[in-house]
């Protein structure tokens, strides 16, 4: 399982258009526990990484790279910088490796270090967790994806604003695992994944 | 939702325009951002540069109190949405003049990751950068488990305070320990009676009955700790001062500042008629305030309700720091 | 009727004491009345005094405008009712300090009544009294047979000119002849949302639909010339740039001042976005005002909508008086 | 037909209590075609009437001077300087005569001083005109108050906060002139004309 620009850029295609598809869901989802506006937020930051990536980037470094950055200075609230920094650390590694589960890996590790989520504190680190452990053993399947989704449902949020919902949280699906895993998603219908 | 707007996706943009045209005197854009620095740059000479920002929606928050005495710089991200690094980084670029940049942040994750983002940046350009996390919101608790409290009214305050330290040549050092010392004395609460619209959302954050309120809203439409019939006014101020009272222990032998801030939609003279409450509550207490200020200053686009900070004055130069003269168009 | 009120029949009361005692720097009320008189005597000797006021609803307007470089007094009515003559006489006689008092009246019978009584009352007094009746809402066009124009946003305007001049030792000959020449350089026209709910009345002044906007309507909810649809920002502010076009034949070889005011529900958000594009607008006809302020400044209650003023400022010394500075809760 | 201290004192009381009320039906018909205070407006003034009264003023004149200024310094808004200008005109001619034909005569005349407005413009002066006039003949009756009233209905309002509306000011009663026609309602059943 590795990771090419040409796979890569497939990847991300199908991934804004799926934000782009269901940019109200997410929003709806957030404005249950949150502030309703992870829809727009991704929407506009997806928009500018199919910009970004229209002008072709060379590698699949600079490809990771200018994701990164459009992620960063694109989405803004709670999920810019946490999708930056994954995208971020990929780019970083992608210079020694293109393995993918270890280019997760280093994207979950950064993201939980920049949000200081735990697995449990419904976030999107619920879904970036498992798909992390299920690709180094090479078991991510789309139910994989959408049962650690589903997991969230019953969490109570311990970070992000679904935290001030406390109890409150609990039976709602969290929207950035939502987001996280369509970005799965894609990754196994885009054939990241043989 | 019927709003004054044209396509929601130019609000920011739209809003940031008007504000720079009507007041070139105080604020003036950096190109291609949504960052206002302060028009009279000679003002910022030799002085630390104090940056502070978030998403849109609670205006005159965050560009509204640019200029002398206050900040050097706003940046305003998208409604509700933390302002990316980048554009934090440009405003610490801005208005750094070599005596290092003090950032002002509301705590939200997302302003805390993005804020801190840029401030990697900026450090990585030698630019000395502190900072201080603003979590005046009482409504909800604090605990190891969860985010925090939330950066609410409270935080046009510290804005105040550190401005007016600033231009009377505080150090970067010294801005951060009076921001340390300063924070835990000031407490907020709120209470909604309806809810703010996102305009690319288009219908309110929460719905309250046409005879509900709710008590401990944030100003993004989070949710408070209790919902009841609408009550007095006098009933409401009892509530949000006794929670108050409770936090910060207040006594008639200390000194406290008042902000009673409308949300967006309540007009003035509820706002007033809710300040004489407040008052005849403290008074019950032998608390006459020594500073008292009233209006829109932390809103939540067209959420009616209105918010009680009580600042609690340990020193004696907080208090000059909030009466010292500022030049901005909304304080 | 959502309000954060005690009893409706309170709210002036209430109000006026929550003002003062808020902000005593700037106003004090005269015992068992709504009047505020400016609490800097100091700076009211030798210079005429100028007494503004009204139905109450409409706060900031008018104590908010109280204080050096501004009124010397305000009357407060019940809401949406000009206040009694006994009251604006006591305001009269607190302000005089031997130059005589300057009246500054909105265009309504009942105000222009009052005041008129009032003015008797205080030339029985020897008191000399002059007075300007402001009728800037172009919405309802002057005839003979009707009422005339109303007075409404622009009168703040007329506060601030006046204001200057009085501080600058203008006589009160000086302010009558300033006030006949600025009067019909300020022109307004508004746009409504909603309605304002009167909390005595306890509903809407009128109903508009879920998407239905109405031109032209007034500060006590008086009905307008056109209903329609809910328009971009955009389309509104040519609606009303256009009116005021038309009124005060803009030209691109005159210079403007401009006022954009939130009626009391209308966040600053869109008020902004709203400026943006009357700015460009009025940039289609190579105007660049010379002055623009934004905000709620003469509200009706809890509409939603948006005044736009226009003032031509034929003489240069009228910018001056704009920008002259001012000691006030509000300006 | 002779104004007593009497007969005005049961007048003022009847009609207090018809402003009272009433209250909410004169405010429903300003908020027609004005501002909705009419009904407030003139309840808090005749408060301040049945007060001011209940002091017993000592004679006609000072009865009729107390109403004024208790109308004058609470009612406000429009309806305020006409009624009280109304009763001070009363209270001035009283000391010459009692006669109420005249007395309403100086009031009608001192309303339209102070006001400016003219039959025919709908405002409260298109009762006490009619009124004035079939006191002079002794004429006066319930029906022909009520006509008044009435007549005000198909006027457009040429004074007053009812001519912002122009045209649309037509097929609305006068709140003025409602409240006037209780006035003199409450002087025809309190048997001030006998
Ligand atoms: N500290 C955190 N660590 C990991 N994920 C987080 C954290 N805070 C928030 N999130 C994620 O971000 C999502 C919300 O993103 P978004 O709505 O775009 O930002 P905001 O909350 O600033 O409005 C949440 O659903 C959650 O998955
Ligand atoms: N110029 C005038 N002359 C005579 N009557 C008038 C005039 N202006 C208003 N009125 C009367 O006053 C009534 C309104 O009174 P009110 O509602 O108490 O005052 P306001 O209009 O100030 O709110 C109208 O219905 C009309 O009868
Ligand atoms: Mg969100
Ligand atoms: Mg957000
Ligand atoms: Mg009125
Ligand atoms: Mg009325």
């Amino acid at each position: 399982m590795e990771l090419t620009l040409e796979n890569y850029l497939a990847w991300m295609q199908d991934f804004a258009q799926k934000i782009a598809d269901k940019k109200d869901y997410l929003s709806d989802l957030d404005s249950k526990i949150g502030d309703g506006d992870h829809g727009n937020n991704m929407a506009r930051g997806l928009k500018a990484v199919s910009e970004a990536l229209a002008t072709k980037p060379a590698d699949l470094t600079s490809a990771l790279k200018v994701t990164a950055m459009a992620l960063i200075s694109k989405v803004g609230g709670a999920a810019g910088p946490l999708y930056g920094t994954a995208f971020l650390e990929m780019a970083k590694l992608s210079s020694k490796t293109v393995d993918l589960s270890e280019l997760i890996t280093a994207a979950a590790a950064g993201l939980q270090k920049r949000g200081g989520a735990q697995a449990g504190d419904k976030t999107m680190v619920d879904v970036w967790l498992p798909v992390r452990d299920n690709l180094k053993n090479s078991q991510l399947t789309s139910e994989k994806i959408e049962q650690a989704v589903n997991s969230t449902k019953q969490m109570e949020a311990k970070k992000g604003r679904a935290s001030y919902l406390g109890e409150r949280s609990v039976g709602h699906l969290d929207p950035g695992a939502v987001s996280s895993g369509y970005l799965f998603e894609s990754m196994l219908q885009t054939g990241v994944i043989k | 939702m019927k709003k004054i707007i044209n396509d929601p996706q130019d609000v920011v943009a739209e809003m940031v325009d008007g504000m720079v045209r009507a007041y070139p005197q105080y604020v003036k854009q950096i190109p291609k951002t949504f960052v206002m620095v302060r028009s009279d740059q000679a003002s910022m000479k030799g002085k630390v540069g104090i940056v502070s920002g978030g998403g849109s929606g609670h205006e005159p928050t965050h560009a509204g109190f640019v200029g002398q005495g206050m900040l050097s710089a706003a940046v305003a991200g998208q409604v509700f949405t933390s302002p990316t690094p980048d554009q934090i980084y440009a405003a610490i670029k801005a208005v750094n003049t070599g005596k290092g940049v003090f950032l002002v942040i509301k705590n939200y994750s997302g302003d805390v990751m993005n804020f801190d983002m840029a401030k990697d940046m900026a450090e990585m350009d030698d630019i000395p950068v502190k900072s201080i996390v603003v979590d005046d919101d009482i409504a909800v608790e604090n605990s190891l488990y969860t985010q925090g409290k939330r950066g609410v009214a409270g935080t046009v305050l510290m804005h105040k305070v550190l401005g007016a330290a600033a231009d009377q040549g505080a150090s970067l050092d010294d801005l951060e320990q009076l921001a340390k010392n300063v924070l835990p004395h000031i407490n907020t609460i709120a209470v909604a009676l309806s809810a703010a619209t996102v305009p690319e959302v288009g219908k309110p954050g929460f719905e309250l009955a046409d005879d509900e309120i709710e008590y401990g809203v944030g100003i993004h439409s989070e949710p408070g700790y209790r919902r009841e019939k609408i009550k007095p006014s006098k009933e409401l101020a009892a509530e949000l001062t006794a929670k108050l009272t409770a936090s910060l222990k207040l006594s008639s032998d200390k000194k406290y500042a008042i902000l009673v801030n409308g949300m967006g939609a309540t007009p003035l003279m509820e706002q007033y008629i809710f300040t004489h409450d407040v008052l005849n509550k403290l008074a019950e207490k032998s608390i006459k305030p020594v500073f008292v200020k009233v209006g829109n200053y932390m809103t939540s686009l067209d959420m009616a309700g209105i918010s009680l900070t009580i600042f609690e004055l340990a020193s004696e130069k907080w208090l000059d720091y909030l009466n010292y003269p500022v030049k901005t168009i909304a304080w």
